[in-house]
């Protein structure tokens, strides 16, 4: 039989003015297994402690109860204890003699009686506790960040600052994202690339980034601390280590007319191309799908210009695998574009853009030098019609969110307007202005006071041309719905921001949740906003949902945060509270027959398939295994498994078992009713 | 009714750890009637059980020479072995026996007597080692090759040191390869090898063998090969039991009720049964 | 010589199976030969679901090997393939009926299930709602009497193909949470948990039932669970492959009118 | 010999139920005292077989309570347990079990007067069922009885 | 032997008088269609004994889940308790196949370790059985050279002779002092031959080959053949009258605990396995192998007798229709 220590708390009056504690004590010393039960006044104090620790050296005790309060409450604290006495830590159990039952009742013999069976229950189940240990595993102290936008390179440039190592994933030539492609940032009107590109270049000289450019992630394996990560390099055609960047290929390439993708189509580009002047790495590319020698298998152009040899067409995507220990997913978003929209011609006339454009027709490294000129003549437009929540909060889209950043950069953009055309007039059609943040509601109003952008509250129905004019219709909500045109030179969408394209293979491949619009799911939306369901994975800017820089960039540094936390050790250590599948002897060699359905149930991927292999190396058969260092001990597969082959430390089926038995209600104490 | 399924009730005199998750408890009778009326001979076996959890059959590992107390040891594997496992020095636990056939002890008188076992299969053998060993002027040399997995998981220790220090007891323990930390005196290899490599003189010798299916099916070759006769080699099988008494049929090999036919066999006897245990 | 006999012989001689599940005098048959296959029945109406077969120790570790299917095996042969028992790499599959045919991928047996699947349980439907219709105590006694016959032969486990488990959960005794012994709660729970454990996975094949030498009604208990599933979340089993498990799969707009 | 107190027994999760509980507790909120907290990680965890088993302990109730729908710890172990539930419900009303001794509800942990109220109901509930002895009695229905129809 | 004549009419006065005599009286009774053995508080709740019932009698010796022992209390207060004795009892419309199987039952649990607890039942039940009029197409027992007119293990045989009424044979002194006081009821018949009322059930596999021929056949190839439909249940195994193999499991609760004597049978995977996991007959060939050696070899090894009766009741249940008659006619040709 076992050797259990009961030590019955009195919390000052807080229990024993209600419950007969040194009763409790006394009956409990009496239950089969119980070596040793005292009651004290406040056991969580240092000599109740010291007395906790001197009975289970005396009485060599293998397991203790401590009564007291609710182990929600003081278990860390009785769990030293016992480890300090020199025993397992996890052979220390609470009954809640406090919250669930002092406080609770009435000062009554059934209230004593009560916190009796709460003790017995507890013994029961410390009988069958086993001493665990706390997981360890080691951490590869390398971060991976996927996405070179501003949430990727300020979450790489804070965790590299904190001297770990980086890997930096971008699937375009430059790092940059949709920040590069800005002209000013709200509410502070300051350039958006003046901003950005010293950090880019910071993270191009850092000493502890690597940094791949045009590539992608291709595969994640492994758990927290111990990912591995397939990354593919396109091929460059371009030798990055030799060529110098001089641009001549540039000038020579045949290829021109290839809508640029930087401004958003407002341009053309070379098919051998860097995608903007101050791209890092500042080396071209070649677009195979454009270049001519690959569609046409001649010309070579660049190859003969090149004074450095750099040009490479044998060159091929690469496979490259690194180790590492914590991703950063910064993978952001995406609009959508002006094909999006019926009611506005589905994007075939060339004046009705998207806010993207006019970022990009208002920079001054933009195709017009910072002119506003329409696209389709050049004019520039005296009457510019912005319409805000185009597609976003519109069920009917599918598309019910918010995408929180159109307010402050439609005001942005009239702002721009205004400041480059003065006697231009501009409008926003607009459902609501939301424009909570630190200077933002100010700077909408500074648009409508100060620059006089007209806002209209109501929604534009349809936009159709007359006369060389976008005749914009719609309502006027604040006006008792009465309908208004504008004939506009001009039409800028403030489209949804949606998620990237390739957002939902990625998270399938990082086993990361994500939600119905492939936006990545938080581990917990109070709590645990930076981190995913899958530790070790976290979460930076607008890949998680809609939001705008200052969000991302805290955003960013959170999640570097919480990466450095888990490198700070060497090893992680984890409660060892996790599920287990049995192992037996052979010729079983488990009770798992491996259906694998716990394998969905699992919230974090946590169980995967395990081979068992005789002598020869011939499967005997595939079992079910968790990985401890994914496993969070909720115990959903423990429940379902039919033939009982899991179980969860702690909560082992025997310990809630003994529990239950040990309630048994003896039908002869009572008199019928 | 005289009721063959009623167990002895049985104090736990004293638990000793042998090896990981193996114990050995000293059992005495509760009943001073029943000890008087208790008497077993080398090779038998009992039910031990705990109540409310079930009996689980293992030899009495003690010899019949040493009056007073049974001893039994085991491993824990499962539900009751599990539950005997938990018990504490003064606990009461259940038996029944003894059950089975013996080791013919009294043919042996004037013979050499090897002893050889596996892991586990120890403590069947140990109640006659003891027995042989209490009786010692009845035999010629008395040698034990006895071999586990590795150090940690031989059993009787202390008992090993003592018949070590024997000068008429000729012991080899072995390790399996891997098995042995840096300081392991004894040897290192298979059981059946080792058996080869001391070589006992087959002649006016029994071979007394005890083990895993595993150890059992390479050493009798061996012996055979070092010229022991079928009928001077003896082995003791551990079936699956649940009544003793050759009723409930686990046990049950070809027309043998091993329980109550064994456990002891002679290998020419063994040889006879089909290859079903 | 019949079509099937022909298919059984092509598959030994070019498959390389090495067993084929057939029935043999209306009584299910291994052919473990190629010439074994001039025993097999041509009937095409056997009830009996050869799918258990494929769960025996002995023919599961067969590396190849063939299955004459009726409606209700193929249902078992998908559930079965659902929860990684099978491969249509390992197991080739005849539909049995009157032209038999061969499938080489399971998503040709689920097209067949779908163009043949028919509602035949409506008699047990019916007993089904009759036994909702009585008193809980009424309902009580009546399992209570249906139990009290079963002596825990396991025939219902064995004959069931969706029971597959190595080491069955009321083998497991540590803790033993189902009582070995047939006693009223032994069985109770033994049965309880068979349904609860069928749960989602349970292709109706009936077999239970009919296999029971005790005649209990073992089928009404998967046909309520079947209905309710079907009811509640809309699912049937073995019909689609990789289809979830009701289980181990949720909405979030599940119904729980029943909870406080 | 006592007059009959039913004995109740509660299997909640360890963030949301018993939580509350605690909060039930801190907030000193009186209710009875038959119930008996047994604490799970998360209502994910609590097997069926546990239900049983407290009816074959004689518990003459059970309150099964866990976080409510998108509360969970884990996310989704309430999801899974109230499919579970659903399947459990209806297969113990149709074998003819007591199902109004059992309660499934959520409770927060910010619920604390929800589970004084839940215990207060369910302990008045079950005291008008009176003392459940149906499930004990099963273990001797069939235990040395001759032949073959036993307990009909 | 002494034969008696009992009308029709008076059959159920005299069994009236043995319920009314306080024995307990164990007779088929119907549920769903099919024969069960049961205790019958009346008369008229007992079923056509003509037809076979989907179980043997043992249970009314050997009841599917019995206590051997009781222990409550905890510690050094566990106190011991024994099962009750049995009642005194009748057990009637047993065929001869089955009270055939009873006798090997009998002669298995008293010969040697004597098990008092069936002994006990075996000692205060009296056996009337009833010969069979017709047989059923599983029905073998004159394969075996027994007949639907045996009287092994029966005290009393009854054989109903149509509108003659029956023809009762006392055949131990148990029937006959249990016949003492209802002679009244009875007419002396001793001229009887009740063969011809007898069903004939053929003669499927020459006996006296298989008995030549079970040494033998231990390494047959048709092992495999016949056992591969085998799906390891234990339907046959407790259906019939002469498998004897049994479990024990402990119950507890807080306050006691008992031994539990339950049903078994060779035929489930993990009957044999042991504690190390490994499994002497692992396959079911093995296992089958082994039912129908221990049926026909080994229990005239150790008790001189076959124990198979003949009854096909393994037949009748099996869920995939295995046939021992397949598998004898095997052993027979081998």
């Amino acid at each position: 039989m076992s050797r259990i220590g009961v030590f019955v708390c009195h919390c000052g009056e807080n229990i024993g003015a209600t419950v007969d504690c040194a009763k409790v004590a006394e009956t409990a010393a009496k239950f089969p297994g119980v070596a040793h039960s005292i009651d004290y006044k406040y056991m969580c104090s240092d000599p109740g402690q010291t007395m906790i620790k001197d009975a289970i050296k005396e009485h060599k005790l293998d397991g203790i109860v401590v009564a007291a309060c609710s182990p929600r409450m003081h278990e860390p604290t009785f769990r030293k204890a016992a480890r300090e006495a020199g025993i397992n830590e996890f052979l220390c159990e609470m009954a809640n003699l406090r919250e669930h039952c002092s406080w609770v009742h009435a000062k009554e013999e059934s209230t004593t009686e009560k916190a009796t069976e709460l003790v017995k229950m507890l013994v029961e189940k410390v009988k069958k506790n086993k001493p665990l240990t706390h997981i360890k595993v080691p951490v590869t102290k390398t971060a991976l960040v996927i996405g070179g936008g501003i949430g990727g390179i300020q979450a790489a440039l804070d965790i590299a600052n904190c001297g770990h190592q980086v890997i930096m994933v971008e699937k375009d030539p430059s790092i940059g994202g949709h920040m590069a492609q800005l002209s000013e940032t709200f509410p502070t009107l300051d350039c958006s690339q003046c901003i950005l590109t010293p950090r880019m270049v910071e993270v191009a000289q850092h000493p502890n980034i690597k940094l791949y450019t045009y590539a992608e992630v291709e595969s994640v394996s492994g758990f927290i601390g111990n990912f591995e990560v397939k990354i593919r390099q396109k091929a460059k055609s371009v030798d990055d280590s030799t060529c110098t960047g001089c641009g001549l290929c540039m000038q020579k390439c045949p290829s021109k007319r290839i809508p640029d993708e930087f401004n958003s189509g407002l341009s053309n580009r070379t098919a051998i191309y860097v995608p903007f002047p101050q791209a890092v790495p500042n080396k071209p590319v070649i677009d195979r799908e454009h270049c001519t020698y690959f569609t046409k298998g001649k010309c070579k152009l660049c190859e003969k210009v090149c004074p450095a040899n750099a040009i490479d067409f044998t060159q091929e995507d690469t496979i490259i695998e690194e180790k590492i220990g914590a991703i950063v997913v910064a993978t952001g978003f995406d609009i959508k574009h002006t094909d999006f929209f019926p009611e506005y011609g589905y994007g075939q006339h060339p004046d009705i853009i998207d806010g993207l454009q006019f970022e990009r027709l208002a920079s001054a490294s933009g195709p017009t030098l910072g002119a506003i000129k329409r696209p389709s003549d050049g004019k520039v437009p005296e009457k510019i019609v912005f319409i805000a929540c185009s597609g976003s909060r519109d069920h009917a889209k599918g598309i019910e969110y918010c995408s929180k950043i159109c307010c402050m950069y439609t005001a942005k953009h009239a702002m721009l307007y205004k400041h480059k055309v003065h006697h231009g007039d501009a409008y926003v059609f607009y459902m609501d202005i939301r424009a909570a943040g630190k200077n933002y509601d100010e700077f909408v109003r500074r648009a409508i006071e100060e620059d006089d952008v007209k806002y209209v509250r109501g929604r534009v129905s349809k936009i159709y041309e007359k006369d060389g004019k976008l005749i914009v219709r719609g309502v006027d909500t604040l006006l008792n719905s009465e309908p208004v045109e504008v004939e506009a030179d001009m039409v800028v969408l403030a489209t949804a921001a949606v998620a990237q394209q390739k957002a939902e293979p990625l998270a399938q491949t990082m086993h990361i949740g994500y939600d119905a619009h492939n936006f990545y799911s938080e581990a917990h939306p109070k709590l645990k906003p930076v981190e995913t369901n899958t530790a070790g994975i976290m979460l930076a800017g607008a890949c998680q949902g809609p939001r705008d820089i200052p969000e991302t960039v805290a955003q960013a540094s959170g999640a570097a945060v919480k990466t450095v936390a888990l490198f700070a050790n060497d090893e992680l250590t984890r409660e060892p509270l996790v599920a287990t599948v049995n192992r037996t002897a052979p010729p079983m060699f488990s009770t798992c027959v491996g259906c694998f359905l716990c394998e969905s149930a699992c919230p974090y991927l946590a169980i995967g398939k395990e081979e068992i292999k005789d002598r020869n190396g011939n499967l005997i058969k595939t079992v079910a295994s968790i990985n401890p260092g994914l496993c969070q001990g909720c115990g959903t597969c423990v429940a379902l498994c039919r033939s009982k082959s899991i179980d969860l430390n702690g909560f082992t089926h025997q310990q809630i078992l003994s529990e239950v038995m040990s309630l048994w209600n003896r039908r002869e104490d009572y008199a019928e009713v | 009714m005289d009721n063959m399924y009623v167990p002895y009730m049985m104090r736990i005199e004293k638990i000793t750890d042998e090896a990981p998750d193996i114990r050995t408890f000293r059992l005495k009778f509760m009943n001073s009637d029943d000890e008087k009326k208790f008497e077993f001979k080398a090779g038998q076996f009992g039910e031990y059980s705990v109540f409310g959890e079930g009996e689980s059959t293992f030899c009495i590992a003690s010899s019949p020479t040493r009056e007073g107390y049974i001893e039994c040891t085991f491993r824990e594997t499962g539900r009751v072995t599990a539950a005997l496992a938990s018990r504490e020095e003064g606990d009461i636990i259940g038996f029944r026996g003894p059950y089975g056939n013996t080791f013919p002890i009294d043919e042996w008188k004037g013979k050499n007597l090897i002893f050889i076992a596996g892991g586990i299969a120890l403590p069947p053998l140990r109640c006659v080692i003891w027995n042989a060993l209490d009786l010692r002027e009845n035999f010629k040399d008395v040698s034990i090759v006895y071999g586990a997995r590795t150090e940690n998981d031989l059993v009787y220790k202390d008992e090993l040191k003592e018949w070590e220090e024997r000068p008429d007891v000729n012991l080899t323990v072995t390790v399996d390869p891997g098995g042995e930390t840096p300081d392991w005196k004894g040897k290192v290899g298979f059981v059946p090898a080792i058996v080869e490599e001391v070589a006992p003189n087959a002649e006016n010798t029994i071979a007394i063998v005890c083990g895993p299916p595993i150890m059992i099916k390479y050493t009798m070759p061996v012996l055979e090969k070092l010229g022991f006769p079928v009928e001077n080699i003896y082995t003791t099988l551990e079936n699956r039991m649940k009544c003793g008494i050759g009723k409930c049929g686990h046990c049950m090999v070809g027309s043998n009720y091993v329980c109550k036919d064994g456990p002891v066999y002679r290998y020419d006897e063994l040889l006879a049964l089909p290859m079903e245990y | 010589m019949s079509n099937l006999k022909t298919i059984i012989q092509d598959l030994f001689a070019n498959d390389n199976i090495e067993a084929f599940v057939a029935y043999k005098n209306n009584k299910p048959f291994i052919v473990r030969k190629s010439e074994d296959a001039m025993q097999v029945d041509e009937i095409d109406n056997q009830e009996f679901n050869l799918a258990v077969y494929l769960n025996k120790p002995e023919i599961k570790k067969l590396s190849k090997l063939g299955i004459l299917a009726n409606l209700s095996t193929m249902k078992a042969l998908v559930q079965l393939a659902n929860e990684n028992q099978i491969t249509s790499d390992k197991v080739k599959v005849i539909s049995a009926d009157a032209s038999p045919k061969k499938f080489e991928r399971f998503e040709e047996v689920t097209e067949y299930i779908k163009a043949n699947n028919k509602e035949t349980n409506a008699d047990l439907s019916a007993k089904v709602a009759e036994i909702k219709a009585m008193s809980r105590e009424e309902r009580r006694d009546f399992w209570n009497k249906e139990f009290s016959k079963c002596i825990k032969c396991y025939a219902c486990r064995s004959s069931c193909p969706m029971c597959y488990c190595t080491k069955c959960m009321v083998e497991a005794n540590q803790p033993q949470f189902v009582p070995v012994a047939s006693h009223a709660q032994g069985n109770f729970e033994w049965h309880f948990n068979r349904a609860m454990h069928l749960a989602g996975r349970c292709v109706g094949c009936n077999q239970c039932a009919s296999v029971c030498p005790m005649d209990i009604p073992l089928n009404l208990l998967n046909q309520q669970i079947n209905e309710t599933i079907a009811a509640q979340f809309g699912e049937t089993a073995g019909e689609e492959l990789n289809s979830n498990y009701t289980l181990s799969f949720f909405k979030e707009n599940d119904k729980e009118n029943f909870i406080r | 010999m006592q007059k009959f107190e039913p004995k109740i027994m509660a299997y909640v999760c360890n963030w949301c139920t018993y939580a509350g509980a605690d909060l039930a507790g801190t907030s000193r909120i009186k209710y009875p005292p038959n119930v008996r907290i047994v604490r799970y990680p998360c209502t994910g965890r609590i097997d069926f077989m546990f239900l049983l088993k407290a009816f074959e302990a004689g518990a003459d109730g059970v309150i099964v309570s866990g976080c409510h729908p998108n509360d969970c710890h884990y996310t989704s172990g309430n999801f899974h347990a109230r499919r579970r539930w659903m399947v459990f419900k209806e297969l113990a009303e149709f074998v003819g079990l007591d199902t109004r001794r059992i309660t499934f509800s959520w409770v927060s942990a910010a619920e604390g007067a929800k589970w004084a109220e839940l215990v207060n109901t369910v302990v008045e509930d079950i005291r008008e069922l009176g003392p459940n002895t149906e499930y004990q009695e099963l273990a001797n229905k069939g235990v040395n009885m001759p032949g073959d129809l036993l307990y009909v | 032997m002494q034969q008696y004549k009992l009308s029709k009419e008076k059959l159920p006065e005299f069994l009236s008088g043995i319920i009314q005599s306080g024995k307990k009286l164990y007779a088929p009774v119907e549920n769903n269609g099919s024969n069960y053995f049961a205790e019958v508080k009346e008369v008229g709740s007992i079923a056509d004994v003509g037809k076979k019932t989907k179980l043997s009698a043992k249970s009314v010796f050997f009841p599917r889940c019995e206590e051997l022992v009781k222990f409550e209390g905890n510690g050094e207060n566990t106190k011991i308790i024994e099962p009750e004795a049995a009642q005194e009892g009748i057990l009637y419309g047993i065929k001869p196949c089955d009270a055939s199987g009873m006798d090997y039952f009998k002669e298995f649990y008293t010969k040697e370790n004597t098990d008092k607890l069936i002994a006990d039942r075996f000692e205060k039940t009296t056996i009337i059985s009833c010969s069979c009029n017709e047989a059923t197409d599983t029905c073998f027992c004159t394969s075996l050279g027994s007949n639907p007119g045996s009287i092994k293990g029966s005290d009393l045989n009854l054989t109903d002779m149509g509108d003659s009424g029956f023809l009762v044979e006392v055949v131990t002194d148990k029937g006959a002092s249990l016949l003492e006081s209802y002679k009244n009821m009875m007419s002396q018949a001793s001229d009887i031959d009740k063969t011809q009322y007898l069903a004939e059930p053929q003669i499927r596999f020459d006996i006296e080959k298989v008995k030549s021929n079970i040494d033998k056949i231990y390494d047959a190839d048709f092992w495999q053949e016949e056992s591969d439909k085998c799906l390891s249940c234990a339907s046959c195994a407790f259906s019939c009258p002469t498998c004897t193999c049994f479990d024990i499991q402990d119950e507890k609760n807080p306050y006691e605990s008992r031994r539990l004597r339950l049903w078994d049978s060779c035929g489930f995977e993990l009957f044999t396995v042991h504690a190390s996991g490994h499994n002497p007959r692992e396959v079911q060939t093995e296992r089958w192998r082994h039912r129908i050696l221990h049926k026909f070899k080994y229990s005239v090894d150790t008790l001189g007798q076959l124990s198979c009766t003949g009854c096909g009741r393994c037949i009748d249940n099996c869920p995939a229709g295995m046939n021992i008659i397949d598998t004898m006619i095997k052993i027979s040709e081998a």
